[in-house]
């Protein structure tokens, strides 16, 4: 359990500063330093075991399913990274409080801190390789919040981004990477799969899976071709850079190929990909470094150059080379940590961090001197300190490792030290020697122990180290050394290894070759500055924006919002697939007897498709276009009458009605023609679409019609019960308010929603002013004097009542023979509907007592009690029943509760389609007419009531 | 056993909003407390469902008391009970939004119309009959439509045209799919289809191919497989922020169905029409996937943006339910929970942000948004989730995915990997745009109501991913049971006891 | 006679659709008009073609399939409902901006804000076709 | 009382005919419907019929209403004739006003319908003031007497029953 | 019923049908034939209406020879084209009044005000 | 035998004048000769409705006729009123 507090508790840790920063600046800081070291301390309590060479593990079920448990274990490397990560967490802790500005916001930092702490913590201690990835994308996250942590900057925003990208991205490559890896280990768990060596490496899948892991570590590392990142990440504060771009995150890169060391490493794959960009990285850094003014980049490109040198011993894939490996991690932790956070000091004080415009700091900070002087010295690789021991023992490995050719490599290790010593003396040269200036942008001056002690205590470290590298660090990488290799390591650490080793004259070469370089500053500088070379945020611009670019011009241009579009490429599309998909079974024709033609039908069928064909010629002319649709809405009247389905041709024949008159009212508000906008390619286009639907479709229906069903349609069965069951000769009726009432349920409610969503709109219209001004201006040119001719509304006053009869016996009769709510509702509807024609919206409207609405509401409440009546019997939902009654001197009648279902809907129907036309009407009446308050317009006889 | 609580999630909220519309239509409080408490009530019913659809099995409900397949059925299963879980879940987040952020009072009818909605949805995921799920589907579209336009407004209301005529030509096209069904097997019963199909006369292979491919194509017109995509970023863009939010598990409608029909009725062990739906689907997932992601970089405003990342999300989904295997439905529906949760809390996010900013792009500067510092943190949770980053869901449900499709690893694979890249960088450019410009940072924002009950439902959301990261081991052991149970659909179809009453 | 319907099926989806394919809102509604007629017409189809077995018990010894039938008016109902609504639409459309394009412009996809609304959108007449 | 139950009596009567019509069948049933139907149907409609018809005479009404229908029968004989038989330009169509005698609105009406369905005429429009009647005859060559004969044949007749 | 009436009555149907397709057909045949829109106006109006009268006729007494009951339902229809068709033929003639596509010449209406299709509109009082 | 004769007659001539209104749809010389034909049409089909029902000998269709005859003038009204004001419910 230990192990997974030591991770949980900076994530925890992580809220603490939002609520203490209330409390002050300083118990902020106290608080959140109080949970690293908590950390840390329950780090040490596990360390003797390490040391002993035990291994800790925790495990927790997380998603067994997928293998993902959150697994974690200890051993060396873990202990020595975390050791790192918390300890240095620690340090950046103490420092950034002291070096944050008051208008910082301190409490955001420590948590963007404590989760980037936690997801490095959680990074080693992982024993399953998907936890680590999910440690491992949290780091680029909360490095994503460090970096953009100054958000004012663009450079701030566009380092987090470009550091999000890279590391991110990699992070990806490294899930496949390790999901292959788990494939082929059977498990997920790192402690298993390093055990599996042979297996993977003999895998087909190794190449692939070392590739992409590496893409991980390399982005994460900054490695050759990835380092561009890390310099433009220095964006961010000064401790985030101290902290995660030289103490850690970047160092993630080495902890995961030193972590699968033991089962990558060894093939020539992995030796010409690692340490060849290990190299490259050291060298081609070490020299940019060189040249770099201001003070923290210098420290990066140095950084990645030192994180080159790393990788580059750890592809030497020799157990030797790994430990000296482990060791620089140890020893560049603590000189860059120190001199990152020198540089921030100076920045600090003099606010600048400009090479060009500093120098003489020497006597102005004398103790910030004396720490940069032994940090940049252990980073030159002088005797006795950190630095120089690693780097010794780095080039004795270089020496006798072939690379190309056998001295090829010892000639790069070399420039590469040579570069590394020269930027570590121009560091202290032009920042701290020569004379004190007066133009400093601010007067420069040591600050208190606050700042400087984080990285006085370092330097102690890369001190103790230098003199006492056996007692003080040998035992540490031991452990750590032998927790990558897989074997117990007993390093020998010593300054003198006699005048045999070619690292001492390689070392000799490099401080001689730095200190000329340095005294060769200017011509070396000018001719730097004369060299064209490719500067990373151009480059990462010139990849990410026309990306970015191409996106958006691919996004818009596929996503026009053409709705025409959107219909031709669906319709293809579907006619494709189901071409596609008939092709790919058997066929058999259809064995149907099929009906004869007669010549009438014949010619009514002729009428109709003539009617129907010609829309597309004449539909520029809307009123026209309107016409013949609705000729050939009306002429499928006849069509379902002759095909034995009465309900049908009464339903679309009424629908058919309150459908034009609909369309009538809409088309006042809009605009009577149409213009020719397609060209004719275009509209040739058009019809080829919809020709191929058209044939499809009517193929399709061809099929269908000429066989039977395969199985007994089920309907059979709502023939037998209709009169038996639900009470009814109607079998469409029973259908529809009884075997499939549910589906019925679902229409009214449907159509009730329609109104209300068109009384939204209308609503809403009414309210914009826009509409109001285009609304005045929809009036007709010429107009008819009169608005209610007097035949109409006499007429109507006979036709209203009839109309409502007809809908009534249209109702009553619907369970036995053709007919319904439904119909019932939508001629009741009409009847009204002619009533507003003939006297106007509002002079009728004012004479009706109700609310349309409340007809809806009705209809929808009625609908579902009368179905949820059932449950007062137990009985499920829409259960009819019904009676025959008898009551003298009538004759035997039926009541049915199906009718009180059809009720519901009759409501709901009527309702709906007066809302819908309602809300239409009184957008009308904002075109500018007067509201009538007689019934008909004629002058003379008028009555008043 | 649920009994007629298996109909509680279409009736309760067919009731409440005919009270609605009849008695309170003038009175936003009442409204409120009746959409509230009405939602309220289905979470819990949802839970019980879901809690006795876990322990009993699928359970159905013989509307009309007539024996299916002849009269309609209802049918609880896993999955059914799951979807309307989800749903209401996502309900009860969008009805405090709407209230708290005052969206509600932005037009007449928003709270029967998400009533409504919930009817349409719930009904669809309870029905066990083909042509009922199409009735189901227009009254969710259909209260959709009222929603889209919720408000007003030029753009949003020709943006609803198109999504309005571009459905009903999905529609058109359910019903031809229908009538094929109808026409070939003489039935509408799910559970019935699954039964008799595989008896199906060789000779009627061609037209039942047909039939399913027509069928998923509906489904996938609601789930916005590319290229069935075209209506989604306009609607979802340009629908108020709360209703896009809703819209999430619109889309998973489209998914379900699939999952439901391809899975259950047409399995890929069905002679007739074997991998057929497998080969459609798949790539097509794919195709959506880089879709959504080109659109989530290249999107120049915040809602388009986000709804991009929601066809990106439904690309994920599409991807794992075309493979028809349990594995890969298992984390379909982890997935489907996720991205349904996650994208709404980014439609929320983007409602929060558009509603203080002075314009929707992300290529001009705006001045400061009051409450900055509470939404850009609530941005980065939805944008991980979305992007499918550590340690929220998103980044589970692409293991799951992944994990599952090891088989055609290098294709899948890169494709799902690639898309996660561009979505970090689309998500990071536009928030970093969004929350970091510097002239974002010159003048003071103004003052604004804070509106706490807009906040918490979109914690709320954020906080159902953290239970859904946390929870995944007993969630996932809980789905891949529910996979295996629609590859194995003996239950389901026992009961619904076909054939005992005719 | 299934010829003839078949083909009058074909023909009312083709004009259908490619009156959906117009620039404007009004021939795209009337082109979804013809093709819900075209739907209504193909389920009906699914219940085969018989002539005088109207459904109605105590009429006949056989009779039609009712089933499509009872299908048809609910997706009769249904279709009309949503005509009602995208005509709402269509004139809520014109009336704010000036003009029944269905599509939208470039400017007009750019624009989510709070202002968009309000936008007057008659200057947004290119021809896009 | 009786009034306010029976806004309109000619209505509801026709609404008891109709219902018949409509059911097709002699039941007591149907007539119990039919009484309840004509009870309500015309009270739900009164708001938008205001006034009451005056019908003085209502066997003359139905008198009346024999002699339309055959005019009707007439004129389509006389319309056919029109149609089929003479030459395109030889057809005299006219317009004709008739000034009305006639006040009450259903009375006008009735008017005006029984002037479209009976010989060659067609009522076009109505004054703004609702007193003359704008006529077009199909074919007549002589347009007094089709005035005159509409103002005897029907409107005197009309005039008796209403007014 | 007796063989001859029953000949009788199906020779009134089959006169019914015959009139009635008889006068359908004219009654379209008008619309196309008669040259000026007013005069065409004539032919639906009646022509058509009697057409269809006359079928009804014939439907009405259709079961009579078979035994069966005279049918009133077809009154009814009868009686709804009555009410109906001059309402239409008068919005169609103000139609082709107002849109000027009428016989010219209309003659004043002889009462001091135009003819309500041409005049102002008028408030209400 | 005779009524059969009759009742195909009636059906030729209902057939030949709808096609001679298809034939005045596409070639009227006005919008409201277009109108005026839509209205004839509808009482041909109505005649139509009949005719089926008369030739099925069956009363089931009548419905469908009461219906024509009573809604099918309000298409032409609203037509007109479309022509003459603009708003057909003002
Ligand atoms: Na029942
Ligand atoms: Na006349």
């Amino acid at each position: 359990m230990t192990l997974a507090l030591i991770a949980a508790l900076p994530f925890l840790g992580a809220l603490l500063p939002g609520l203490m920063i209330r409390a002050g600046r300083t118990a902020c800081a106290t608080a959140t330093g109080s949970v690293t070291l908590l950390a840390l301390a329950l780090l040490a309590l596990q360390a003797p075991a390490v040391l002993r060479g035990e291994i800790v593990q925790t495990r927790i079920d997380w998603l067994p399913a997928l293998g993902l448990n959150a697994t974690f274990f200890l051993d060396g490397l873990g202990l020595l990274f975390a050791g790192l990560i918390l300890g240095i967490g620690l340090l950046i802790i103490l420092y950034a409080r002291f070096y944050l500005a008051k208008s910082d916001p301190m409490g955001q930092f420590y948590s963007y801190l404590m989760l980037f702490q936690g997801a490095m913590v959680g990074i080693v201690l992982s024993d399953n390789i998907l936890l680590l990835l999910i440690f491992w994308e949290l780091t680029s996250l909360s490095s994503f919040l460090l970096i953009g942590y100054w958000k004012h900057l663009p450079e701030g925003r566009q380092g987090a981004r470009m550091a999000l990208a890279v590391t991110g991205g990699g992070g990806l490559a490294m899930i496949a990477g390790m999901l292959i890896l788990g494939n082929i280990a059977g498990s997920y768990d790192l402690t298993v799969i390093l055990q599996h060596k042979e297996a993977i490496q003999a895998s087909d899948w190794y190449l692939p899976a070392l590739i992409l892991i590496l893409l991980g570590a390399f982005t994460k590392s900054a490695q050759f071709p990835f380092h561009f990142w890390l310099p433009h990440a220095m964006a961010a504060p000064t401790p985030v850079s101290a902290y995660l771009h030289s103490a850690t995150m970047v160092k993630a890169g080495l902890f995961l190929m030193a972590r699968m060391w033991p089962v990558l490493a060894g093939t020539p794959e992995w030796f010409w990909i690692v340490s060849t960009a290990g190299l490259v990285t050291m060298v081609m850094a070490a020299k940019i470094a060189f040249f770099k003014d201001d003070l923290k980049a210098l420290l990066a490109f140095s950084t990645v150059s030192h994180l080159g040198l790393i990788t580059m011993l750890l592809g030497f894939g020799t157990r030797a080379a790994a430990t000296v490996a482990v060791f620089h991690i140890i020893n560049h932790a603590t000189f860059k940590a120190a001199l990152f956070m020198t540089a921030g000091i100076v920045d600090h004080e003099a606010h600048t961090r400009d090479l060009r415009r500093l120098g003489g700091l020497r006597t102005l900070m004398p103790i910030t001197f004396t720490i940069a002087l032994l940090a940049s010295l252990s980073m030159a690789g002088i005797p006795p300190l950190n630095g120089f021991l690693s780097k010794e023992l780095m080039l004795e490995e270089a020496a006798h490792t072939t690379w190309i050719t056998p001295w090829a490599m010892g000639v790069l290790a070399t420039i590469g030290a040579m570069f590394s010593v020269a930027y570590s003396f121009r560091f202290l040269a032009h920042g701290f020697l020569g004379p004190v200036r007066d133009d400093y942008p601010h007067a420069p001056h040591d600050p208190g122990p606050g700042l400087w002690g984080a990285p006085a205590f370092l330097v102690l470290l890369v001190v103790v180290i230098g003199l006492f590298p056996m007692a003080s660090a040998a035992w540490l990488v031991d452990v750590a050394a032998g927790a990558v290799t897989g074997a117990p390591v007993a390093v020998k650490i010593s300054h003198w290894h006699g005048l045999e080793p070619a690292a001492l004259w390689m070392s000799i070469a490099a401080v001689g070759g730095g200190l000329m370089m340095l005294g060769a500053w200017a011509p070396l500088r000018a001719m730097w500055d004369g060299t064209p070379r490719p500067e990373a945020k151009r480059i990462f611009d010139g990849i990410i924006e026309p990306l970015a670019a191409l996106a958006r011009s691919l996004t818009y241009a596929i996503h026009n919002s053409s709705l025409s579009r959107a219909i031709a490429v669906a319709v293809l599309a579907i006619a494709a697939a189901a071409l596609w998909a008939f092709s790919g079974g058997s066929h058999a024709p259809g064995s149907r007897a099929l009906m004869p033609v007669e010549p009438v039908v014949a010619v009514i069928w002729a009428v109709t498709m003539a009617a129907a064909v010609s829309v597309p010629f004449l539909h520029r002319i809307r009123v026209v276009a309107l016409i013949f649709v609705g000729v050939v809405g009306l002429l499928l009247v006849p069509f379902f009458v002759l095909m034995s389905a009465p309900d049908l041709a009464l339903t679309q024949l009424s629908v058919e009605v309150v459908t034009i008159l609909l369309m009538l009212l809409a088309l006042n508000f809009l605009p009577k023609t149409t213009p020719e906008e397609s060209p004719a390619p275009r509209r040739l286009f058009d019809a080829g679409v919809a020709g191929i639907a058209g044939i499809g479709i009517g193929w399709l229906a061809w099929e269908m019609m000429t066989r039977n069903a395969a199985f007994e349609p089920i309907s059979h069965f709502h023939l037998a019960q209709s009169k038996p069951g639900a009470g009814g000769t109607n079998v469409v009726n029973t259908i529809l308010v009884d075997f499939r009432g549910y589906d019925t349920f679902g229409e009214i409610i449907v159509l009730g929603i329609a109104a209300l969503a068109i009384y939204a709109l209308s609503e809403n219209l009414m309210r914009s002013p826009a509409v109001t001004r285009r609304l005045a201006g929809t009036r007709p040119e010429r107009e008819a004097g009169d608005r209610h001719p007097m035949m109409l509304v006499v007429s109507t006053r006979l036709l209203l009542p009839m109309a409502m009869m007809v809908g009534v016996y249209i109702y009553l009769r619907g369970h036995n023979m053709p007919g319904g709510g439904f119909v019932a509702g939508l001629v009741f509807a009409i009847a009204y509907l002619m009533q507003y024609m003939a006297s106007g919206y509002v002079w009728s409207h004012a004479r009706q007592r109700y609310d349309h609405h409340v007809l809806i509401g009705w209809g929808v409440l009625i609908a579902t009690l009368s179905g949820a009546g059932a449950w007062a019997f137990g009985l499920p939902f829409l259960t009819s029943g019904y009676e025959y009654v008898h009551v003298w001197p009538l004759e035997e009648f039926e009541l049915a509760t199906a009718a009180i279902f059809d009720l519901g809907v009759f409501l709901c129907v009527l309702g709906a389609v007066l809302l819908a036309l309602a809300s239409l009407s009184r957008l009308a009446q904002r075109t500018g007419e007067v509201a009538n308050t007689r019934a008909y317009d004629t002058e003379a006889p008028q009555e008043s009531r | 056993m649920m009994g007629h609580w298996i109909i509680a999630p279409v009736v309760l909220p067919a009731f409440m909003a005919g009270l609605m519309v009849t008695a309170m239509r003038n009175d936003l409080l009442l409204k409120r407390v009746m959409g509230v408490t009405s939602i309220v009530l289905l979470n819990a019913i949802a839970l019980a469902l879901l809690w006795s659809a876990s322990t009993h099995g699928p359970q159905v409900y013989f509307l009309g008391d007539w024996p299916a397949p002849f009269g309609i059925v209802l049918v609880l299963d896993r999955l059914s009970a799951m979807m309307v879980m989800l749903l209401a879940a996502l309900a009860l987040a969008v009805v405090l939004y709407a209230i708290g952020s005052g969206w509600d009072a932005k037009g007449a009818h928003f709270h029967p119309l998400l009533q409504f909605l919930l009817m349409g949805i719930g009904g669809a995921f309870l029905t066990g009959d083909a042509f009922n799920l199409f009735v189901f589907f227009e009254i969710l579209l259909i209260a959709s439509y009222g929603l889209m336009i919720h408000g007003g407004g030029s753009e949003r209301t020709r943006a609803g045209l198109q999504y309005v005529a571009f459905n009903l030509i999905g529609s058109s096209l359910f019903l031809f799919a229908l009538a094929l069904t109808y026409s070939v097997t003489g039935t509408l019963n799910i559970a019935d289809l699954a039964q008799k199909l595989p008896d199906l006369p060789e000779g009627d292979a061609a037209l039942l191919r047909v039939t399913a491919v027509l069928l998923i194509l509906v489904f996938a017109i609601k789930g916005a497989l590319v290229p069935l995509q075209f209506w989604l970023p306009g609607t979802y863009a340009n629908a108020p922020g709360v209703v896009a939010a809703m819209f999430a598990v619109m889309t998973k409608v489209g998914a379900y169905a699939t999952l439901r029909f391809g899975a259950m009725v047409f399995p890929p062990d069905l002679p007739a029409t074997g991998t057929l739906l497998h080969a459609l689907i798949l790539p097509a997932g794919l195709v959506t996937l880089v879709v959504g992601a080109v659109g989530v970089l290249g999107a120049s405003t915040l809602p388009r943006l986000v709804a991009f990342g929601g066809i990106a999300s439904m690309g994920t989904a599409f991807t794992a339910i075309g493979a028809f295997t349990p594995a890969t439905t298992s984390a379909a529906l982890y997935y489907i929970l996720h991205s349904t949760l996650a994208t709404a809390a980014m439609f929320l996010v983007a409602d929060l942000v558009i509603r203080r900013r002075a314009h929707a792009r992300l290529t001009e500067t705006a001045p400061p948004i009051a409450q900055s510092g509470l939404i850009s943190a609530l941005y980065m949770a939805a944008a991980i989730a979305m992007a499918g980053m550590p340690p929220l869901s998103g980044f589970l449900g692409k293991l799951l995915i992944l994990d599952a499709f090891r088989d055609q690893a290098p294709l899948v694979w890169s494709v799902i990997l690639v898309y996660s890249f561009l979505m970090i960088l689309g998500y990071a450019r536009a928030g970093s745009s969004l929350f970091w410009k510097p002239s974002a940072m010159e003048a003071q924002p103004d003052e604004r109501a804070p509106e706490g009950l807009a906040f918490t439902a979109t914690f709320g959301l954020l906080a159902g991913l953290v239970a859904l990261t946390l929870l995944a081991g007993p969630v996932t052991v809980w789905l891949g049971i529910t996979a295996d149970s629609l590859y194995a659909p003996q239950d389901y179809i026992a009961a619904n006891r076909l054939g005992e009453g005719g | 006679m299934e010829a003839l319907v078949a083909i009058a099926i074909g023909v009312m989806t083709a004009v259908g659709l490619y009156l959906t394919l117009r620039l404007r809102t009004f021939p795209v509604i009337l082109g979804l008009t013809m093709l819900s007629y075209a739907v209504n017409v193909f389920l009906f189809s699914s219940g085969r073609l018989v002539q005088n077995r109207a459904p109605i018990i105590g009429t006949g010894e056989t009779y039609t399939d009712p089933l499509p039938q009872a299908l048809v008016l609910t997706a009769i109902v249904i279709s009309f409902g949503m005509t009602a609504v995208i005509m709402i639409m269509a004139i809520g459309g014109f009336l704010e901006s000036g003009h029944d394009r269905v599509n939208m412009s470039g400017r007009d996809q750019d624009d989510g804000g709070p202002e968009a609304g309000a936008a007057d959108g008659d200057a947004a007449g290119e021809g896009r076709a | 009382m009786l009034k306010r139950l029976f806004p309109h009596p000619y209505l509801s009567l026709t609404l008891v005919v109709l219902w018949f019509m409509l059911v097709n069948q002699w039941k007591l049933g149907s007539l119990v419907m039919a009484i309840i139907l004509a009870t309500i149907l015309p009270l739900v409609t009164s708001a938008w019929w205001p006034n009451r018809a005056r019908v003085h005479h209502p066997l003359r009404l139905f008198g009346y209403t024999m002699l339309v229908f055959w005019d009707i029968i007439v004129a389509n004989f006389q319309v056919a004739y029109v149609i089929l038989f003479i030459p395109r330009d030889k057809v005299q169509s006219r317009w004709i006003t008739v000034p009305l005698d006639l006040k009450s609105p259903e009375a006008i009406s009735l008017l005006a319908g029984t002037i479209t369905m009976t010989p060659g005429t067609l009522t076009s429009d109505m004054s703004a003031c609702g007193r003359a009647l704008l006529i077009h005859s199909l074919h007549a060559p002589d347009p007094d007497s089709v005035r005159d004969q509409i103002k005897s044949r029907y409107e005197a007749r009309l005039k008796r029953i209403f007014e | 019923m007796t063989p001859v009436l029953q000949t009788a009555i199906e020779l009134v149907i089959a006169a019914g049908l015959v009139g009635g397709g008889f006068f359908a057909l004219v009654g379209s045949w008008g619309l196309i034939r008669l040259p000026r829109p007013m005069q065409r106006l004539h032919a639906p109006t009646k022509a058509t209406t009697i057409g269809v009268g006359a079928a009804l006729l014939a439907s009405s007494i259709g079961d009579l020879p078979q035994g069966g009951t005279i049918s009133i339902q077809e009154w009814l229809i009868t009686l709804f084209l009555l009410l109906t068709a001059p309402i239409s033929a008068l919005f169609l003639a103000k139609t082709l009044i107002l849109r000027g596509e009428a016989d010219p010449d209309i003659p004043d209406s002889g009462t001091g005000q135009p003819w309500a299709t041409l005049g102002q509109e008028r408030p209400d009082p | 035998m005779i009524l059969g004769y009759a009742l195909t007659f009636m059906f030729a001539c209902i057939a030949l004048a709808f096609v001679l209104n298809i034939w005045r749809l596409f070639t009227a010389p006005t919008l409201t000769d277009r109108i005026v034909t839509l209205d004839t049409m509808a009482i041909n089909a109505l005649a139509l409705v009949v005719l089926y029902g008369i030739r099925a000998g069956t009363g089931l269709y009548l419905e469908v006729s009461v219906l024509l005859a009573l809604t099918g003038f309000l298409g032409t009204v609203a037509y007109c009123k479309f022509l003459l004001r603009g708003s057909i419910i003002e």
